[in-house]
């Protein structure tokens, strides 16, 4: 089947999928999960190089090509939906609009893969709003403010999206093609850096606003923290990474240190870059302060997901071959890790109905897969082995060290560090601790929403150990872009990750731990057995005292009892005064909100479908000005 | 195999050191509080009672808890050299950032499990504790960061071989001190005890801690001093034979002790604007001056 | 008594020479435990350090007299520590009452309640006699006599019934407890 | 008697008290119970402003309870027991927890020793007791004796230890 | 939802004593605190009642524990201003020696006793230490290290020998010298500044309000102080000031202890020196007639300037043998209850130990 037949293919099947969940929305959900295992396989089986045209639109052929690049993100694409797809097969019986949900999931699944295949600006274009549109349409099906957050995902999203169609016209106006590597070739060879610049950076700025990078990184947040919860798991885990897949574009296909080779700023990276680096390493502050202090679960992991778009960039822009494989690799990592802990919150989700942490407590008693899922899935977020997302950091971290680069490489520590105390807050206040007495009738989920958790965990587990398979491709997109396309990197022969300052054995490390681990239990084992401490007995016997440290003190309350409201109040009292970007970004998105009411109340009927009426009359105008 | 030998090797002397060297730090502090202390064993004794006790366990979270942060410090102890080549047990893995964030697994699995007996005691403790890692890591990964610039190596035995010309305390002085003032934090030492206050927060992660897991976390924290110590004795006080090493271990823990034992503890905020302000202000010179060459 | 095992007997000895106490001031007798504690007497010698919880201590001292809501506590306290446990009793008040035989809060003998391993008389005991005492306990840890744990354990219906007597319930449950 | 505190006590004799000098320094004014906000408000506006003490004494005879309020100067040093009784049998009197707050937790602890119902202070919980179950202690007709031998059993000696201690002191011959 | 219910004791290190506080916390800010007093209720109120009048002599000093003298004194003074009775010159002279020096002891222990909540382990250590050698002296009077039952009513129980004396003044010197150590160790430490200036300020008005007394209220800049304003025994004989702050402020209130040290010592040193020589230091009564002694009618409120405000025994004699009522003012009732409630809101947890330290807060004299 060619990639254009396929994916033609897939957004009329999503149509049909709508009319089958019509009628049984769950045959739509397993139908759904069908197409995708198929799509997985469809995808390990492609082979490099594969072109299919799919159309003219104004002299210009439009696109597809099978890359290395295609084929890592897409991978990693349809390994989160296609869990998701499994997740929602019972998740869907808590939402009011399974059939829709069916239709748009499987339409942006199309929409990208067009985005990862298309090998030209416009193509890639046209992919990204159905992607972006049929993510959006699922946004509100959450709770009420779900609406506003669709409203401000789609401005901000458009914003990006416009600037980068802006950059592609001036591409095509002045070299005369919208083929990627075509430009790449054109670019290297034009004179006139302020052009090339402009092109670079409104490529990239579409890139910044779909990854939530700093200055567009509001509606992250919201449109996160407020999507039905599941696809929570697909935006964070799947969508956001379209950004980065763009970013990557901008600087590796176009091969920035050779464009921008004559403006070199530090270290010998392009001030482009340089720039682009500065507001990843924004992002990672931000989204890192603004992750401690969330009460919201769901958006204190879409913050989380801000700070870890900002180390991809970072990764992505020092160009530096370490650099380069670590911010891919991140990718994955991030992909994989935050899928896994929207789909855990879904679950809590779907059985307390609450997403505030200050309200859950101790549901590790009763939610124990789900527990396990996020402890794994946090490991690998805050980069510690064996997991694999400690593989990406540590390559991130030598590209910067070896650079020189201090204050990022302090930015990303920083980020490092602070991930460490954002994923434990719901760690502590959701699973740990005291169990709240209206909870104690929570019964684990079912098998069909924690086997896809435990499946991406157990790929990130065994990435971790054994990371040859994704770093081979990697290791491809890097040859295709002839960033120091001798450096091997990835030594599978003698099972070492080598850097320039030394190398590692992710095997040897497992091991390590696993002996340290054995050692300990030995140790366990041959000391007295404990006698357990019944920490659910407020729940089983009226008049039972929580039977802990209390200071000799009575208490019968588990949810008294159970610290996580402002778990980092020391920390957060620092930077509570500060001025902060978030406020001047809030008022600025008040200031387009306002501005958005002021044109609302003029043009629009209150309705998401309006927003399609616009995007296509805004094409229409712009082409009509251009031609 | 000689690797393993070699790994058994460190747990073993990091066991017996670093036991009878806490023995020896509550000795140095009873005579600078004009008592004679206890002898230098008492931590032997102390960690086999607590072993020997019946225990209560908060639920199988706290104990997987506490054999994950018992073995993840135990792995970590595996791959640090003690102050020379031959006492690397794994050349190919003893890279600086790996050991930092193997390091880390402890502390998670120390955090869980605490967290995990359900006591908000611990809760509070554990946020200070994490919030602490924010204050002291990074001047002393900026600190190790412009070592590993300046050697071109992130390996911690070549930087030890590096350094025969001078102990990198002589060639960044700046960086020496900064790592040693990160040192205290992260021995948790006075004054940056915060995690721990007895009369704040009732010992704070150790809250519910009973019979052996008490002692298995001791075990834990002994490993955990062996490593930190290693570290700062390996890429700041150069090399050596295995004698020098030791000496220059105890040399650290003895000034770390005397330091302590006169200071009181900061409040959690105090202690990263502390952080934040002079040592990173001075680790971002040493940076500066590695960049332009300016070492000794 | 049962013959202990060899591997009981080097425990016993260890935990002979490593006391933790729990830092629990129940009564004034606590007045005189920071000289004990302090250069002067220097209990850390012995082995003997300050707890913060009751998980962590191996001995309660009750220093002093004990009231009726204190004794709450106390017996809380006393079933969170970790086996094996003892209880040193300070001065007169916690033998037969001493000086407050007669007040309406105040109980008049300790091991009626919880078990003792060892008394101290005096009101209030010096440092000298409270580190006797220890010593006194520590002989007997080392030949396995201070066994009060698995007194309280064998005869616990017996302990119960007299703290529902005199305490009415162990357990408070009331508007400052809920 | 001073003479800032003479002069006091002549403000306060449209209170029609009962004054009797204890001191040079120290005065006690006995007045009727609806007085005496009346007069601690006059005193607290006349320089003593500090509340030492709020206690009561269970006369029991009298089949009253006497309420004393120590006030206290820092300026010059006088002290004024206002004191006032109300009826035993059925104890009721008006707070002061507005003129000094921490009368709040003296009249409580009243309240749970002797009875005394405070209108209009409503924090009328236990303070220093726990579950108790008999007539307020501190009332005369409470036997403290008798409720410790029902609660609290006394050790039983093998020994007569009474007898021995009487032969040890040569009192008796053993 | 959102708050936590911390127990603050009774089984806390950072309690002094057996004292609750239940604090509702959100994050680190204590939102609402609730006292929990009486676990060392004992109703001394109760017990006096039915014990003679010299008995109760070795009961009172189990009131509070850190400075006992004062029960003694104060219980005394009450009954001696009952029955009109006159007490030696010389009693008069040792009574304040002996207060004086327990008021060393108690502000020993309370200085060194703030490196326990700030973790500053070696200050305790020593403010024990030194303070063991006024109880050597104590010992050395009265035969008992820290309930002395020395003052009772009509003097004291025995005269001050020359040895004593002695005794004092080399002591007296001891501790002036060790002062400056102490001064290095604690109040120059610059982290010791950050936790303590400028946390748990209480202002005049509120201090007033609240019936604080004490060095809580002198650390608001005013001089009031029971020996200055209503002298008792012969302070207004001796020469001494009474060290003030303006801040208000946890530090001030250490530092203020700490300054009244070197005013008790100079108080020492002229009572040594002005004491009357003689052997008449109280009103000899037989073995017999001491229990059955009777006071006569009538009621009288007697306070003293303790080392933690003031102390107060209102005493009730209705003419037999045993007293009536004997009511007790500890001194820090009022920031031991009512301030806890009110002040504690708005602070942190880690400020608790420290209200509950520079206050003074002594749970026995508030539960009796």
């Amino acid at each position: 089947m060619a990639l254009s037949t396929l994916l033609i293919s897939l957004l009329v099947t999503s149509v049909v999928i709508y009319f089958i969940s019509k009628v049984s929305w769950r045959a739509g959900a397993i139908l759904n999960f069908l197409i995708g295992v198929f799509l997985i396989s469809y995808v390990f089986a492609l082979h490099i190089g594969v072109t299919s045209n799919l159309g003219t639109l104004f002299g210009q052929k439009l696109q597809l090509t099978w890359t290395h690049a295609s084929y890592y993100f897409s991978a990693v694409s349809l390994l989160v939906i296609v869990s998701v797809m499994l997740f929602a097969i019972k998740w869907l019986d808590s939402q009011k609009y399974p059939a829709a949900f069916n239709m748009f999931i499987l339409m942006m699944t199309a929409g990208s893969l067009g985005v990862f295949m298309a090998a030209d600006l416009i193509t890639l274009y046209i992919f990204w709003e159905i992607a972006v549109l049929s993510s959006m349409l699922i946004v509100p099906m959450g709770k009420k403010e779900s609406r506003k957050a669709a409203v401000i995902y789609a401005v901000m999203s458009a914003s990006g999206t416009y600037m980068y169609l802006y950059g592609a016209f001036l591409a095509f106006q002045r070299y005369g093609t919208l083929n990627i590597s075509e430009i790449a070739r054109h670019m290297v060879s034009d004179p006139s850096t302020g052009i090339k610049a402009a092109i670079f950076l409104l490529l990239a700025s579409a890139g910044i606003a779909k990854s939530g990078i700093f200055p567009l990184h509001t509606w992250l947040r919201i449109a996160h923290g407020n999507a039905p919860d599941a696809f929570s798991a697909v935006l964070s885990g799947q969508l956001v990474k379209l950004g980065s897949y763009v970013l990557m574009i901008t600087v590796a296909a176009i091969p920035s240190l050779r464009v921008f080779g004559n403006i070199p700023f530090y270290s010998g990276i392009p001030a482009t870059n340089y720039f682009l680096i500065a507001l990843g390493a924004t992002s990672i502050i931000i989204g890192t302060l603004m992750a401690i202090k969330q009460d919201d679960m769901k958006m204190l992991i879409a913050f989380s997901s801000v700070a870890n778009g900002g180390y991809i960039l970072i990764g992505i822009g020092t160009m530096d071959p370490m650099g380069f494989e670590g911010g891919v690799l991140h990718v994955f990592n991030h992909a994989i890790a935050a899928a896994v802990i929207f789909m855990a919150f879904a679950s809590v989700v779907y059985r307390t109905h609450t997403k505030k942490i200050s309200e859950l407590g101790g549901l590790i008693h009763k939610m124990p897969i789900t527990f396990l899922a996020y402890l794994f899935a946090i490991i690998s977020l805050a980069g510690i082995p064996p997991m694999s997302g400690f593989i990406s950091k540590w390559m991130i971290y030598q590209a910067l060290v070896r650079k020189g680069m201090f204050i990022t490489a302090f930015i990303a520590f920083f980020g490092s560090i602070g991930s460490f105390l954002y994923v434990f807050r719901p760690l502590a206040g959701v699973f740990l601790g005291q169990l709240p007495k209206k909870y104690k009738d929570v019964k684990e989920v079912p098998p069909v929403m924690w086997i896809p958790m435990m499946t991406l965990v157990v790929i990130s587990l065994v990435i971790g150990i054994w990371p040859f398979p994704v770093l081979q491709p990697i290791e491809g997109m890097r040859m295709d872009y002839g960033i120091a396309p001798t450096m091997r990197i990835a030594d599978s022969s003698h099972w070492l990750i080598k850097g320039f300052s030394g190398s590692w054995n992710p095997v040897l490390v497992f091991n390590l731990f696993i002996i340290g681990f054995v050692i300990a239990y030995i140790l366990y084992t041959m000391f007295p057995r404990p006698k357990k401490v019944d920490l659910l007995a407020p729940h089983k016997e009226e008049g039972a005292p929580i039977n802990i440290y209390t200071g000799g003190e009575y208490i019968y309350t588990p949810e008294l009892y159970h610290y996580n409201t402002k778990f980092y109040a020391g920390f957060e009292r620092m930077y509570e005064k500060h001025p902060s970007w978030e406020k001047v970004l809030e008022m600025l998105a008040k200031f387009f909100h306002d501005l958005g009411e002021w044109v609302h109340g003029w043009f629009f009927r209150p309705s998401p479908s309006a927003y399609t009426f616009w995007v296509s009359l805004t094409i229409l105008i712009v082409f009509w000005v251009r031609w | 195999m000689v690797a393993a030998y070699k790994a058994l090797f460190n747990l073993v002397v990091a066991f017996f050191l670093v036991l009878s060297l806490e023995g020896i730090g509550r000795k140095i502090t009873a005579r600078i509080q004009r008592r004679i202390g206890p002898p230098w064993y008492q931590n032997f004794i102390d960690l086999f009672k607590a072993l020997s006790k019946h225990p209560f366990s908060n639920g199988w979270i706290f104990d997987f808890g506490v054999l994950m942060a018992l073995g993840g410090t135990m792995a970590t102890a595996m791959v640090i050299p003690m102050g020379s080549a031959f006492w690397t047990p794994f050349p190919n893995s003893d890279n600086f950032f790996v050991i930092m964030y193997l390091f880390a697994v402890g502390a998670l699995g120390m955090a869980m499990g605490m967290v995990g007996s359900g006591n908000p005691w611990s809760s509070i403790g554990v946020s200070r504790a994490l919030t602490q890692m924010l204050g002291y890591e990074l001047p002393y990964l900026i600190v190790i960061s412009s070592t590993i610039f300046h050697y071109k190596t992130a390996s911690i035995h070549k930087l030890i071989e590096m350094q025969r010309g001078g102990w990198n305390l002589l060639v960044m002085p700046l960086g020496g001190i900064i790592a040693f003032v990160s040192l205290m934090g992260m021995l948790g030492k006075k004054p940056f005890d915060i995690a721990t206050a007895p009369a704040e927060i009732a010992s704070g992660p150790m809250t519910e801690l009973s019979g052996k897991y008490m002692g298995l976390l001791h075990i834990m924290h002994v490993f955990a001093i062996f490593v930190e110590i290693s570290l700062f004795v390996d890429i700041f006080l150069g090399g050596g034979n295995f004698g020098w090493y030791l000496v220059k271990f105890i040399v650290v823990w003895v000034l770390a002790v005397m330091i302590s034992s006169v200071l009181p503890r900061f409040r959690i905020e105090q202690m990263i604007k502390f952080y934040w302000g002079v040592p990173l202000g001075l680790a971002f010179l040493n940076a500066l001056f590695v960049l332009l060459g300016w070492t000794l | 008594m049962k013959e202990r095992t060899i591997w009981e007997q080097i425990a016993d000895s260890f935990r002979s020479r490593s006391i933790w106490m729990l830092h629990y001031c129940t009564g004034c007798g606590a007045m005189e435990l920071p000289p004990t504690m302090t250069a002067r007497f220097d209990m850390e010698r012995f082995g003997i350090a300050p707890m913060a919880t009751p998980r962590q201590a191996d001995i309660l001292l009750i220093t002093g007299y004990l009231n009726t809501k204190t004794l709450r506590r106390v017996i809380y306290t006393y079933e969170q520590m970790a086996d094996p446990k003892y209880v040193i009793g300070f001065g007169s008040c916690t033998i037969n009452g001493g000086i407050y035989f007669d007040s309406y809060s105040t109980i008049n003998r300790l091991d009626y309640y919880i078990p003792v391993d060892v008394y101290i008389a005096g009101c209030m005991p010096r440092p000298e006699a409270i580190l006797e005492a220890f010593n006194y306990l520590m002989e007997k840890i080392r030949k396995g006599e201070a066994d009060g744990w698995k007194r309280y354990r064998e005869n616990y219906d017996w302990y119960k019934q007299n703290q529902i007597r005199s305490l009415g319930e162990v357990y408070v449950h009331d508007e400052f407890h809920e | 008697m001073t003479n800032s505190m003479s002069n006091l006590v002549k403000i306060l004799e449209s209170f029609n008290p009962f004054v009797e000098e204890i001191d040079e320094k120290e005065i006690k004014i006995t007045v009727s119970p609806d007085k005496v906000v009346a007069v601690l408000e006059t005193l607290k506006a006349n320089g003593y402003s500090h509340l030492s003490l709020m206690t009561c004494v269970d006369w029991i005879d009298d089949n009253q309870l006497e309420l004393v309020y120590i006030l206290f100067s820092w300026e010059d040093g006088g002290k004024f027991l206002v004191s006032t009784r109300i009826d035993r049998s059925n104890p009721k009197f008006v707070t002061v927890k507005e003129l000094w707050p921490v009368a709040r937790f003296y009249e409580r602890e009243i309240h749970e020793f002797f009875g005394v119902e405070f209108e209009g202070n409503d924090d009328m919980k236990p303070l220093f007791l726990e579950l108790w179950d008999e007539r307020p202690p501190l009332r005369k007709d409470f036997d403290p004796r008798d409720y410790s031998r029902k609660k609290f059993p006394d050790r039983e000696y093998e020994k007569d230890v009474i007898k021995e201690a009487k032969i040890f002191r040569g009192e008796i011959n053993g | 939802m959102g708050e936590v219910k911390l127990f603050f004791g009774p089984n806390h290190p950072g309690m002094h004593g057996n004292f609750s506080v239940h604090m509702y916390v959100e994050g680190d800010v204590v939102k609402r605190a609730r006292p929990l007093p009486g676990f060392l209720h004992r109703g001394f109120e109760k017990l006096m009642e039915r014990r003679y009048w010299y008995s109760n002599i070795a009961l009172i000093p189990r009131i509070c524990v850190p400075e006992p003298d004062i029960n003694e004194a104060c219980y005394a003074m009450g009954v001696e201003k009952i029955a009109k009775l006159e007490v030696p010159e010389r009693a008069q002279w040792i009574r304040m020696i002996v207060l004086e020096l327990a008021r060393i002891a108690n502000h020993l222990m309370a200085v060194g006793g703030i490196g326990g909540p700030i973790g500053l382990y070696t200050a305790p250590q020593w403010g024990t230490a030194d303070r063991d050698r006024i109880l050597d002296i104590f010992e050395a009077l009265s035969g008992a290290r820290v309930y002395h039952m020395y003052i009772v009513i009509g003097g004291v129980r025995k005269n001050l020998t020359p040895r004593i004396e002695d005794m004092i003044w080399k002591t007296m010197d001891y501790i002036e010298s060790r002062l400056p150590d102490y001064e290095n160790l604690i109040f120059k430490n610059r982290i010791l500044h950050s936790r303590l200036k400028g946390r748990l300020i209480l202002t005049r008005e509120q201090a007033l309000e609240m019936g604080v007394t004490g060095v809580g209220l002198r650390a608001t800049g005013v001089e009031y102080d029971v020996r200055k304003v209503d002298p008792y025994l012969f302070y207004d004989k001796v020469d001494f000031e009474v060290p003030t702050a303006t801040d208000g402020d946890a530090f001030s209130r250490v530092y203020l202890k700490f300054k009244e040290i070197p005013q008790s010592i100079k108080i020492i040193r002229q009572a040594l020196e002005k004491m009357p020589q003689g052997d008449k230091v109280n009103v000899p009564v037989s073995k017999g007639s001491a229990l059955r002694r009777i006071v006569p009618k009538g009621m009288a409120y007697v306070h003293i300037e303790s080392a933690r405000g003031e102390y107060g025994f209102f005493v009730v004699s209705d003419g037999k043998n045993k007293p009536y009522r004997v009511a007790v003012r500890g001194a820090s009732y009022p920031q031991g209850l009512y301030g806890i409630e009110k002040y504690l809101p708005g602070t942190r947890i880690e400020d608790v130990p420290i209200w509950l330290a520079t206050m003074d807060v002594c749970a026995p004299e508030i539960d009796r």
